[in-house]
């Protein structure tokens, strides 16, 4: 191996607003190797790569690509350098043909001067099979399935002269023998001189194709190591962290009454066989890495999507929601994982958000609001979430992170839900307010909600949850109970990666 | 994307159409009718009363006669115009919309050897046939005449502001009614007159005549239009408290051209001073004119042409840089004789 | 083949019949969809027979010959049009340009006595005035739309509305003809006569022009890199630039090109009109999204071809004269052609509809939860576990 | 840091369009004769009411996130069809018969009642293809003004229809006092809905649905039944605006309303409507009605050339459209 350094990224730093994302970042890949970049969600590895490619304006740092500094990376110069990116989620032109999509910005042109539809078959073609594809390279993409789509997106990557190829969790919807098939291909790569940097939160895989792993925790640089001087029990320290201290809660106020009730609920495609019973005042975990079922579970039970064959009860009536609407009048209310996008509406004011969802308890028979009666209700939820803002009349959109989360806690709190499913409800958040979240977590489930945490941050969950379910691809595998000894972050963050799972 | 299906697909297609096509032209000519094609600008009650005109003149002769309208649109009526090309008319009759733009449609169907005359309007640039139209010059001279009257009961002396509501200017009649009013009024240098164009629409004669009333001490209103400009103006007068009856106090003149029913009515009732009567229902005598030029071949003499009893007799016939040109005297009409039947408005 | 499937070994025998299925079904769609993306030239043929079954005037050679000159303005337009909704905007000022450019040209060369400023400036200088002046809009739009970040729709709607106020402004009169046997050549000029049944049928100039600009469009649309690239930017604009495709740029040359065309087409229109007036092209618009969507430009950007749009302008043609010659009211006409809008974009909704639906089928049919091979594995190994 | 005068400043941004309504006002009435007299005033509004009635139906749909283009159709239609109905000749009556009605000669209130069903119905229709068909909504209301106005030429045969009964045209050219009582109508209108929205749970929806349609649903509203609902109030106040509108001039005609569309877009964006929806008020769509009104108004009395009106208006669309992109790319800065 030679040890010319193709990448070399300095004191990268990144603030969004109420987030440090990445501070003081550091990173160096040598020419031929795959480097591993691995950490928990929002550690900050796709802002790096986002910074990297141009997509994203970093706030301070340099970023060497084969003895070329850049200040600030522009897409385009980023391509023109050698760096090609798969993003997680592939953004495929799909009115487009295959050949189209591979060779979209740089179509192959005849003499004339016009694309050489033939030669961009023929081109196209040679590509996937360097892959050992054998796609219909005329057919228009929209028809690929997922797997195939990802597949494309690495085709793409696949310039004459690229030297470092980034691969955001390009396995996640891979089938197991066509990662065999991409890791083989990437191998053969490196042997040409082709630099990886692979991202991905299977530990397996990092062990099985990484020459090196830098390792990201919360926006900081936890160090770079060589894989064959870790084990997989080190690796999962390394990335769930001790220096910061997480919530720890400590008395819990479980009755023995069972509130949520879930049997054998199956989602073909999402979820199979699941059997879940929530007590009153109960706080439990679910985790599982992205695509696992647990969102769309939460999904399902919450209306949004369908909710598949099997029964679920609230208070021993069965749950029937084919709404949100319907499911806060249940009893079940959902705290989406983006906020931006399903949480809140960031254009109107605190006091609207609030009481989206008890507009029909303060509203007389013309649809008119009581003001007075709106104003206590939101006035009471500032105070007792202490939601710091200027004023109830203050956009949503003008807080930050966390406070946009207690507003989003404080519209469902009204509702006064029997189950509240929390998803991911720290992200974006930092680390003070996140100890408010958890205490009103904690505060609810004492008031006898029974409260469902789907999070893949292991470390919180044993922190606050009472028990910690781990699912696996579509199904429930592994149980923590709150006092065993085996309820370690490392253990949690071990079966979410699907240890004891074979296939 | 151009697959082989699709080609496929573009075969048969076109296959078919073929088949159909020369299938299709071997139908034989029926028994020939004398076609008329005719071609109006839009279809409000005046233009309405003209198009029965000509269809009854039609019906009297045992012609057929297409219609159609444009809706107001010159390139609508080039396409009407190559649309009753297409029909194999043998005579085309025109009341433009644009009476510049029209000169191309009517090439073409010289080109075909199509004759073309014109009814109530005419063309500019491009001589056509014949046009038989109401006599638009005089109508609006007729209307300077009836204000300036008034002033001079008013004031002792010619002088005040007019308002003159203008039609559509690109319709040669809108500029010959505008012509003919202001060429009078320019003999009066003390009256002033403020113009503005409405396009012949309803909602715009109701927004000039507020505007200018509600700002400026109007004494008379002329309209080119008592088809459309009527019910709005009476409206906006009332809406501004100035709608007052003929003969009292703070009277505001108002006289209109067309002679329409809601013009007959409003003289009947004392809101209008006068209306200006267009023949328009004897427009259809342009077929006379057809018959005699087109079907029997001979010549129509120039001078004037005197028709008992009608009301627009006698009229004038002349050759103008447009081809041959009848025009038809336009009647003054007053509380004195609103009622006469042969007025088209009563008919 | 080595295609990517979910199942693995285990149930290779049941991906047999279930491919065979999928591959009936797979012609199935194929058919459906080749109806649905050429519904134009479909719609084309059906009239046609409908037209030739309702007139016996229709299938003449006058009335074949003129359909499509009486659209060359329209198509010209769509062709802009076409390449602005590939790039998933809307250039809904070209009806204004293409009046301001016509009239101001006719005002240029016509003589005073009718309606002209009196320059009277010769033919081709006009030409190249008018182009320059349509290019000079365009590019003027394109870089509001991409620097000023403002809305397409609203902003081509401001300018259609000051660019048409701007048209009034400037007439001495409401129109202006008699533009010259040279300026009109190409517009309402014609080829060589032929003679149909004793009677002689003029073969317009427009008829071969407008095959000849369409093909351009469609070679640029289809076999330029810049043409591919307008593709990439409207099936997805952020795909599109991490391919390192310039989309602004791409945005600014397609409004250009929309400028480019509304003056040809107010070339095309005044020579065929041989004048043009301060309405010229009013309400237009409307005609032009409609025969782009019904040839199968979709709104959602990157989809459709420049052959479809085509079909659509025909459609548009054959539908006029159809229905003219037919002596329908005018008034239904526009009933119809409105509905016929109506009707391509709920294809539209319908085909996008349905791509949505199948992908998620398909993602669902080959994921791996859920397959019974799976839930004995899961059994197997939850079984260790315990042990 | 100086928080003062950043309130200062986002203070006059956020009022922008009447501060601009203000100067203009100022300008008129130095510059044009008689601007300022009692009766232009009262033109002035008068000018106002109708398109005032048809932006409030195209803020909501706006709010909500879509176009209504549709709406001028709605308003050519009804007032072809409430003339048609009340018609008491037909168009066979006589050869030049000027009434081609229905000959039913149907009681105005009745009507009336019609007209605004219907109004209600077509809005029905458009949210049904937008909501429940996911058509593209531009396109979709765009087809519906061609095919309403088609109805409307076919209806009347392009004729004026001019026996409106007086109970009708109350609206129209009744007055209160000196102040007409289409004014008075328009004002409360704007007043109640600029009220309604602000406090009921149907404008939070509305809001909601227009700012972020999927927060809308996760918190519990139905995105879909309340841009049905916003079209049906659309519609609901084109046939309010075709009543008056055909009341105050008197006649029907196929081209009452046409063009009055890009006129409220216009409107309601000047006055700081979001195109993408959930931004602004209805007050601020009403100020930008005015602006056009001001300077339509004062162009027309200044006794420019209407030709010169159309295009000066032409030029402050775009200006209000180039500030109002400006500002909101401006404000965040300032906040920030």
């Amino acid at each position: 191996m030679n040890n010319k350094v193709i990448l070399k990224m300095e004191g990268m730093c990144q603030a969004f607003p109420g987030v440090q994302a990445l501070e003081e970042v550091g990173l160096e890949v040598y020419k031929g190797e795959v480097l591993g970049l691995v950490g928990k969600n929002g550690a900050g590895k796709s802002t790096l790569v986002r910074i990297l490619m141009g997509l994203q304006t970093p706030d301070a740092g340099t970023i060497t690509i084969d003895g070329k500094s850049y200040e600030r990376m522009a897409s385009s110069a980023a391509l023109q350098a050698g760096v090609a990116y798969v993003p997680q989620i592939v953004n495929v032109m799909d009115s487009l043909s295959v050949a189209e999509n591979i060779l979209a910005g740089d179509m192959p042109v005849s003499r004339l001067g016009l694309v050489d539809w033939k030669e961009v078959y023929r081109e196209a073609e040679s590509r996937l099979a360097r892959l050992g594809l054998n796609l219909d390279v005329r057919k228009p993409a929209e028809g690929l399935k997922v797997a195939e789509k990802t597949m494309l997106a690495i085709a793409k990557a696949l310039f004459g002269d690229t030297k470092l190829i980034i691969l955001d969790e390009c396995t996640a919807p891979l089938p197991h023998a066509d990662i065999e098939l991409l890791f083989d291909f990437i191998k053969s790569l490196e042997g040409q001189g082709v630099a990886f940097i692979y991202i991905s939160h299977h530990l397996e895989e990092v062990f099985e194709i990484c020459d090196r792993v830098t390792v990201l925790r919360d926006g900081l640089g936890a160090g770079t190591y060589q894989v064959a001087d870790l084990d997989m029990d080190k690796l999962a320290h390394l990335i769930a962290g001790e220096d910061v201290k997480e919530y720890e809660r400590f008395a819990s106020a479980i009755k023995d009454r069972p509130v949520l009730k879930i049997e054998g609920l199956t989602r073909r495609g999402s979820y199979e066989d699941i059997d879940l019973v929530l007590h009153e005042g109960e706080v439990v975990g679910l985790s599982g890495l992205q695509g696992c079922g647990a969102e769309d579970l939460a999904a399902g039970l919450f209306g949004m999507e369908r909710r598949g064959v099997g029964s679920v009860t609230i208070n021993g009536r069965p749950l029937t929601a084919r709404n949100p609407k319907e499911a806060f009048s249940q009893g079940l209310a959902l705290l989406p994982q983006d906020r931006n996008k399903y949480g809140m509406v960031g254009l109107r004011p605190v006091r609207e958000n609030v009481t989206y969802t008890v507009l029909d308890r303060i509203r007389n028979f013309l649809g008119v609001i009581w003001r007075k009666k709106e104003e206590s209700i939101v006035d009471g939820y500032i105070e007792s979430l202490g939601i710091k803002t200027p004023s109830r009349e203050e956009l949503v959109r003008q807080l930050s992170g966390g406070n946009q989360q207690k507003v989003v806690f404080a519209k469902l709190a009204a509702v006064g839900p029997s189950v509240l499913v929390l998803h991911e409800p720290t992200t974006g958040v930092d680390i003070r307010a996140k100890q408010d979240i958890f205490k009103i977590v904690d505060d609810l489930a004492s008031k006898g909600s029974a409260i469902l945490v789907i999070s893949s941050k292991a470390r919180e969950q044993a922190g606050i949850c009472d028990r910690v379910i781990v699912m696996y691809k579509g199904r429930i595998v592994k149980e923590f109970h709150k006092g065993d000894s085996g309820m370690t972050p490392e253990n949690i963050v071990r079966a979410i990666e699907g240890e004891g799972y074979d296939e | 994307m151009i697959g082989k299906t699709t080609l496929w697909f573009y075969a048969v297609l076109s296959f078919s159409i073929i088949v159909l096509v020369s299938g299709c032209n071997k139908k034989g000519d029926e028994k020939k009718v004398f076609t008329v094609g005719a071609l109006h600008p839009e279809m409000n009650a005046f233009h309405a009363a003209i198009k029965n005109s000509v269809d009854k003149r039609a019906e009297e002769k045992g012609w057929k006669i297409i219609n159609f309208t444009a809706g107001v649109s010159a390139e609508k009526q080039l396409d009407q115009m190559e649309n009753l090309i297409a029909l194999g008319v043998d005579v085309i009759l025109v009341c433009p919309v644009d009476a510049k733009s029209i000169g191309s449609g009517v090439k073409k169907a010289r080109d075909a050897g199509i004759p073309v005359y014109g009814v109530d309007r005419s063309t500019v640039g491009t001589p056509l046939n014949m046009t038989v139209q109401a006599d638009n010059e005089m109508g609006g001279r007729q209307a300077a005449e009836g204000a300036v009257a008034f002033l001079k009961e008013k004031y002792g002396e010619p002088k005040g502001l007019v308002l003159e509501l203008q039609g559509d200017m690109a319709s040669n009649v809108a500029q010959l009614r505008s012509k003919g009013f202001n060429e009078y009024m320019g003999k009066h240098p003390n009256v002033k007159v403020i113009s503005k164009p409405t396009e012949w629409k309803a909602e715009r004669f109701l927004k000039g005549t507020q505007d200018v009333l509600g700002t400026q001490p109007v004494d008379a209103i002329f309209s080119h239009t008592d088809v459309i400009g009527t019910t709005p103006i009476l409206s906006a007068l009332d809406q501004l408290g100035k709608k007052i009856k003929v003969g009292q106090k703070g009277h505001i003149w108002y006289g209109a051209i067309d002679g329409s029913p809601t013009g007959l009515k409003a003289v009947r009732e004392g809101w209008q001073d006068a209306s200006y009567s267009q023949p328009c229902t004897d427009c259809g005598i342009v077929l006379d004119f057809v018959e005699k030029e087109t079907v029997k071949g001979e010549t129509i003499e120039t001078g004037p042409f005197v028709k008992e009893g009608a009301l627009w007799s006698p009229a004038r016939i002349f050759k103008a840089d447009n081809g041959l040109m009848m025009l038809l005297a336009t009647t003054v009409v007053t509380k004195d004789n609103v009622d006469d039947k042969r007025l088209w408005g009563n008919q | 083949m080595l295609t990517i499937n979910a199942c693995g070994e285990i149930s290779k025998s049941a991906m047999g019949v279930a491919g065979k299925m999928n591959k009936r079904k797979d012609h199935l769609n194929r058919v459906l969809f080749l109806l649905l993306d050429n519904i134009a030239w479909l719609l084309v043929g059906v009239s046609v027979v409908v037209f030739s079954l309702l007139s016996d005037r229709f299938l003449r050679s006058y009335t074949l010959i003129n359909i499509i000159p009486k659209v060359v303005p329209i198509g010209i337009l769509v062709i802009g049009q076409s390449f602005a909704m590939l790039t998933k905007h809307f250039d809904l000022s070209s009806e204004s340009v293409l009046g301001l450019v016509a009239f101001s040209a006719a005002l240029l060369i016509a003589s005073p006595e009718l309606g002209g400023w009196g320059t009277m400036l010769p033919g081709w200088m006009v030409i190249v005035l008018m182009l320059g002046a349509g290019v000079l809009i365009g590019m003027l739009n394109g870089f509001m739309i991409t620097k000023l970040k403002l809305n397409n729709l609203v902003y081509t709607i401001a300018i259609l509305i000051t660019l048409r106020g701007i048209c009034y402004l400037i007439s001495p009169s409401s129109s202006a003809s008699s533009l010259g046997e040279g300026f009109g050549w190409l517009g309402g000029g014609s080829l060589f006569t032929i003679t149909v049944d004793g009677k002689p049928v003029r073969v317009p100039v427009s008829l071969l022009f407008f095959f000849l600009i369409f093909a351009a469009a469609h070679v640029i649309a289809r076999y330029t890199r810049f043409g591919r690239n307008i593709y990439a930017v409207g099936a997805d604009r952020a795909a599109a630039e991490a391919a390192g495709i310039r989309s602004e740029r791409i945005i600014i040359a397609v409004y250009t090109i929309s400028g480019f065309c509304a003056a040809l087409a107010a070339w095309m229109l005044a020579g065929r009109m041989d004048s043009a007036a301060m309405k010229t092209g009013e309400n237009w618009i409307f005609s032009i999204q409609a025969a782009a969507i019904i040839g199968g430009i979709s709104l959602k950007g990157g989809r459709g071809n420049m052959i479809g749009a085509m079909g659509g302008v025909i459609l548009w043609g054959v539908l006029n004269t159809g229905l003219g010659i037919a002596q329908a009211s005018p008034w239904i006409i526009d009933a119809i052609l409105g509905g016929l809008l109506l009707l391509a974009v709920l294809l539209d909704a319908v085909k996008n509809r349905y791509f949505v639906r199948k992908t998620l089928k398909e993602q669902l049919s080959q994921s791996q939860v859920g397959l019974s091979d799976n839930y004995l594995n899961v059994n197997r190994s939850l079984a260790q576990g315990a042990k | 840091m100086n928080r003062k005068r950043l309130d200062y400043r986002t203070f006059v941004l956020d009022r922008l369009i009447w501060f601009i309504i203000i100067l203009v006002f100022v300008f008129f009435s130095i510059f044009a004769h008689q601007f300022l007299s009692t009766t232009n005033m009262i033109n002035l509004l008068l000018h106002t009411s109708v398109l005032g009635l048809l932006v409030l139906g195209q803020a909501t749909c706006l709010l909500s996130g879509n176009f209504d283009l549709s709406a001028e159709g709605t308003v050519t239609l009804l007032t072809v069809l409430a003339a048609w109905l009340m018609g008491s000749a037909t168009a066979g009556a006589g050869a030049n018969s000027f009434d081609s009605g229905s000959g039913w000669g149907l009681n105005p209130v009745l009507v009336i009642f019609i007209i605004m069903f219907l109004g209600a119905g077509i809005g029905w229709l458009n949210g049904q293809m937008i909501a429940r068909l996911r058509m593209n909504n531009f396109i979709v209301t765009l087809a519906m003004q061609l095919t309403l106005r088609g109805l409307a030429l076919t209806l009347c045969l392009g004729r004026n229809i001019a026996s409106i009964p007086e109970v009708f045209r109350y609206l129209g050219t009744g007055k209160v006092g000196p102040i007409p009582v289409q004014v008075i109508v328009t004002l409360l209108f704007v007043a109640v809905f600029y009220y309604y929205y602000k406090v009921s749970s149907f404008g939070r929806a509305l809001y909601a649905t227009g700012g972020n349609p999927r927060a809308s649903y996760a918190s519990g509203f139905n995105p879909g039944k309340t841009v049905i609902k916003a079209y049906m109030i659309s519609g609901f106040l084109a046939a309010i605006a075709g009543w008056m509108l055909l009341g105050g001039v008197g006649e029907s005609g196929p081209e009452l309303g046409v063009g009055l569309t890009l006129e409220t877009v216009a409107a309601a964006v000047i006055g700081g409507i979001a195109l993408s929806g959930g931004r602004g008020t209805i007050l601020g769509a009403f100020a930008g009605v005015l602006l056009l009104s001001v300077v339509g108004n004062g162009l027309n009395v200044m006794d420019m050339h209407p030709n010169a009106v159309r295009a000066v208006r032409g030029l402050i669309i775009l200006m209000a459209l180039i500030i109002e992109a400006q500002k909101v790319r401006y404000k965040p800065k300032l906040v920030r």
